[in-house]
């Protein structure tokens, strides 16, 4: 978190393109990607519930407050750990894609001659910024929901087998999220 | 005093008999054992009847009967529940097998099995031995028994069902993307 | 007396502490049937015995195994069936197997006999007095008519953790007859070994795990063939295109990272000197907050180099 | 209720000619145990009933593969019942050779056994073969390991590509 800080605090220096630029890479995200990660988490970490309840053989209507709770801690926890996982991926991804998004936009715009160079340039920085954006959006969900779902699966079914359901479930579904929230941070920080 | 006598008196009397008798009697332990590690309903009872014959004679005329199980709550499904059998030499052992089903659950209670036979082949009365309980054990319902112990494979299935697309769909939006720009640049390139 | 029995309660709980998990059991047993033992333990005088504790009262109760409590009218038969044992060898039990035994009793007299309890316990192969595991005395009240015989089967679970140890194993049939009066009778008083059970790795589970190293490598040979496959082709590429385009190849040319200024700057400016050219590479060792951070240093840089 | 049709494997089967003269028929029906997962052991029953050409009913003896002799239960009029237990973990299926001595037959085997012959050399009265089933042991693998394995692959390869797209 700091070191977004840091760069806010650096880029007052910048022109307004830069901080445009900037901001299309910072930890923040727009409404639609933030709907997006809570949506998905949200049913990634409600799909669990189907496990507790049919296979550690857990009521559903008493521990529905149960069940409510911790599906809201850890869809919070996972739309964080979404969030600073796509982060961390996009800078990657941009320079990775830039090649490939240069050519297309070039080929795109080869033949009209109208198209100065800066707004080539700008609409390059923008399809890369948008790819590099759905990329590594997809690829976060992708990440998370398996590391998750592996998670759960080992500690409900493995570490914890022999503890009550209720038990079971608080720690399974808050230590998966947890460290994956944990851990999305962490990486960034490095 | 004369009590005690007379005791004495009986156990020499006994004692004299079993030196005697020593030399051909047939004596059998009789075991009634449950093999089974739940007792299900409609669910296979398997119950073994073990006859050692620890004595130094052979028993003739024996006979296995076991009314333990009534028509109405058992169903005989493999073997017998009496048997006879000529003859058991010393230091040998006969093994029977029954099967039954129960009917309903609850609990019940496995009473002892009778066997009778001839100590001595000449002996005229027959010796009636008792053989062990099992005692009580709880028959659980197969429903219950069902839920409890199923592989669960339907719910891990429905499971599956419902954690692919969080793990699907992201991945071949990012896969799809990627691999677009990715061909992207080796075709440009050759 | 007195001495002995300070000593006692000085010295089991010792001996009990150094007996790790089994032993709590063991304790725990004798505890619980406390009331139970009272009659139960103690081949000879038991039904004397009823002062004694637990752990005490079977004083005296090793040096003499015959059967004083047992009635002449009771024959009594202990039979191992599992493991099968001749009578005559010594007992070899595997340790973390059950054991069963049956024990056969014949009521020869007139009235009849009711088995109460039998009771199987560990005692220390040299004084038989002192308890290491106390089994569950199981209860039957069975009654045994004049003339008849019956059985009663007990099992037991030695612990694999006594392996390769001789132990004393007494095993006590408790039966009172019409007239109410106990007996006590030590059915098997023998020094016993536990052998270990040289199992080695289970067949079944072996196989399993092997099965699922299997499987488990097979993933990652093919997640890996799958990852170098795509990823070394996408180097190799990348790796050529830094060779030969050089500076000439217009759209090999990174933009991005560099700011709009310099852009502007490198339009005015003949295009040979336009060199500013990141190539993936280099810029792929950068951190992105680095790469980020690092633009003004490298517009500086890119300028002095436009400049010239 | 498949269940019960799976365990009630009833096969009419065998007959053949014994020695000494008394031609004995049998005609047999099995049974075995078919869920191992409720049982410590299996069970094999196999009950017949015996023809034979002479109307009494002979006292039969059985002798198992193995080796081992055993008497054979009577079970009812000329019925007789075979039957035995076996470890789970040694659990096999097919067909059972059972060879039946009257007790003449019984005597003669005795005999070679005291002589420190082989029983298979004497003759018997009559051979069964008595069909087992195996049992149902359980699912093959476990549903969890399974899907533990198939999410830990997931994940697995969502971690190396995490790797991959950030070196």
């Amino acid at each position: 978190m700091g070191s977004g800080k840091q760069q806010k605090v650096q880029s007052s220096g910048f022109t307004k393109e830069e901080e445009l630029l900037l901001n299309d890479f910072s930890r923040n995200v727009t409404t639609k990607s933030a709907t997006i990660f809570y949506g998905n988490a949200f049913i990634v970490s409600a799909v669990p519930i189907w496990l507790f309840w049919r296979i550690h053989n857990m009521d559903l209507w008493p521990s529905s407050i149960l069940f409510v709770l911790v599906t809201a801690a850890s869809t919070y926890l996972m739309a964080t750990a979404y969030k600073n996982i796509k982060f961390q991926l996009k800078h990657k991804i941009a320079m990775r894609r830039e090649e490939a998004v240069t050519r297309e936009v070039n080929r795109q715009l080869g033949d009209d001659k109208k198209v100065t160079r800066k707004e080539k340039d700008e609409r390059i920085l923008w399809k890369k910024n948008e790819v590099a954006d759905y990329e590594a959006t997809t690829y976060s969900i992708f990440y998370n929901n398996a590391l998750y779902l592996a998670i759960i699966i080992f500690i409900s079914f493995f570490l914890l087998k022999n503890a009550t359901p209720f038990v079971n479930y608080i720690f399974s579904i808050g230590v998966a999220s947890g460290v994956l929230a944990l851990f999305s941070t962490s990486a960034q920080t490095n | 005093m004369l009590r005690k006598t007379l005791a004495l008196c009986a156990l020499f009397a006994v004692l004299s008999v079993c030196v005697s008798e020593d030399e051909t009697r047939a004596r059998l332990l009789v075991s009634k054992q449950i093999l089974n590690k739940y007792l299900v309903e409609k669910s296979d009872v398997l119950v073994r009847y073990t006859i050692f014959n620890v004595g130094n004679g052979a028993a003739t005329s024996v006979q296995l009967v076991d009314n333990g199980f009534h028509p109405d709550a058992f169903e005989v499904v493999g073997g017998q529940p009496t048997a006879t059998v000529d003859r058991i030499a010393p230091q040998t052992n006969f093994t029977h097998v029954l099967v039954v089903r129960p009917k309903a659950f609850g609990y019940f209670n496995f009473t002892a099995a009778e066997v009778s036979y001839k100590p001595v082949e000449e002996a005229e009365t027959l010796q009636l031995a008792i053989s062990s309980e099992p005692g009580e054990g709880g028959i659980v319902n197969l429903n219950e028994y069902n839920k409890r112990f199923s592989s669960h494979f339907f719910d891990w299935v429905a499971f599956a069902i419902m954690t692919l697309p969080s793990l699907a769909i992201p991945f071949i939006l990012w896969h799809s993307s990627k691999s677009k720009y990715e061909r992207h640049g080796k075709n440009k390139k050759h | 007396m007195k001495n002995l029995v300070v000593l006692l309660l000085l010295v089991l709980p010792a001996i009990i502490c150094t007996f790790s998990a089994p032993n709590k059991f063991g304790a725990y047993a004798a505890e619980a049937s406390e009331d139970d033992l009272v009659d139960v333990e103690g081949d000879e005088g038991a039904v004397a015995n009823e002062y004694a504790e637990t752990d005490e009262d079977a004083e005296g109760d090793a040096d003499d195994s015959g059967s004083s409590s047992s009635s002449p009218y009771a024959d009594v038969y202990l039979l191992f069936t599992k493991p099968l044992h001749t009578a005559g060898q010594q007992l070899d039990l595997p340790g973390g197997k059950p054991v069963e035994f049956l024990i056969g009793f014949t009521n020869k007299g007139k009235e009849e006999f009711v088995i109460e309890t039998v009771e199987a316990s560990f005692r220390y192969p040299m004084d038989f007095n002192y308890f290491i595991q106390n089994f569950s005395a199981v209860a039957y009240n069975r009654e045994v008519k004049p003339g008849l015989e019956s059985t009663v089967s007990y099992t037991f679970m030695p612990s694999d953790q006594f392996a390769g140890r001789p132990f004393g194993l007494n095993i006590a049939l408790a039966y009172r007859d019409a007239n109410g009066i106990q007996y006590n009778e030590a059915v098997f008083n023998e020094t016993v070994l536990i052998s270990e059970v040289d199992e080695g790795l289970d067949g079944e589970t072996f196989f399993l795990y092997v099965l699922l190293a299997g499987i488990f490598v097979l993933l990652l040979v093919i997640g890996q063939q799958y990852l170098l496959g795509s990823s070394g082709k996408r180097k190799r590429a990348a790796a050529k295109k830094v060779i030969e385009t050089g500076t000439a190849n217009d759209s090999n040319i990174d933009y991005d990272w560099v700011p709009q200024e310099t852009l502007r700057a490198l339009q005015k400016s003949p295009p040979k000197s336009k060199t500013p050219k990141t190539s993936p590479k280099p810029s792929k060792q950068a951190s992105p907050k680095a790469a980020s951070q690092q633009s003004p240093k490298q517009r500086k840089v890119k300028r002095s180099a436009g400049d010239d | 209720m498949s269940r019960q049709m799976f365990a009630l494997c009833l096969i009419a089967v065998v007959c053949a000619t014994g020695a000494y003269g008394a031609s004995c028929k049998a005609k047999l029906s099995a049974f075995s145990t078919q869920d191992a997962t409720i049982l410590t052991q299996l069970a094999h029953v196999a009950e017949f009933t015996l023809e034979c050409s002479k109307s009494e009913q002979p006292t039969l003896f059985a002798e198992f593969p193995c080796g081992k002799v055993v008497p054979v239960a009577k079970v009812g009029d000329s019925k007789y019942q075979v039957s035995w237990v076996e470890d789970i973990k040694h659990g096999s299926s097919g067909n059972v050779q059972v060879r039946l001595f009257d007790e003449e037959g019984y005597a003669n085997v005795r005999k070679t056994q005291r002589d420190g012959g082989k029983v298979s050399s004497v003759k018997s009265l009559l051979d069964i073969s008595v069909p087992t089933k195996s049992a149902y042991k359980g699912p093959w693998i476990n549903a969890e390991l399974l899907a533990a394995f198939m999410v830990g692959g997931v994940a697995y390869f969502a971690f190396t590509t995490k790797g991959k797209v950030q070196s």
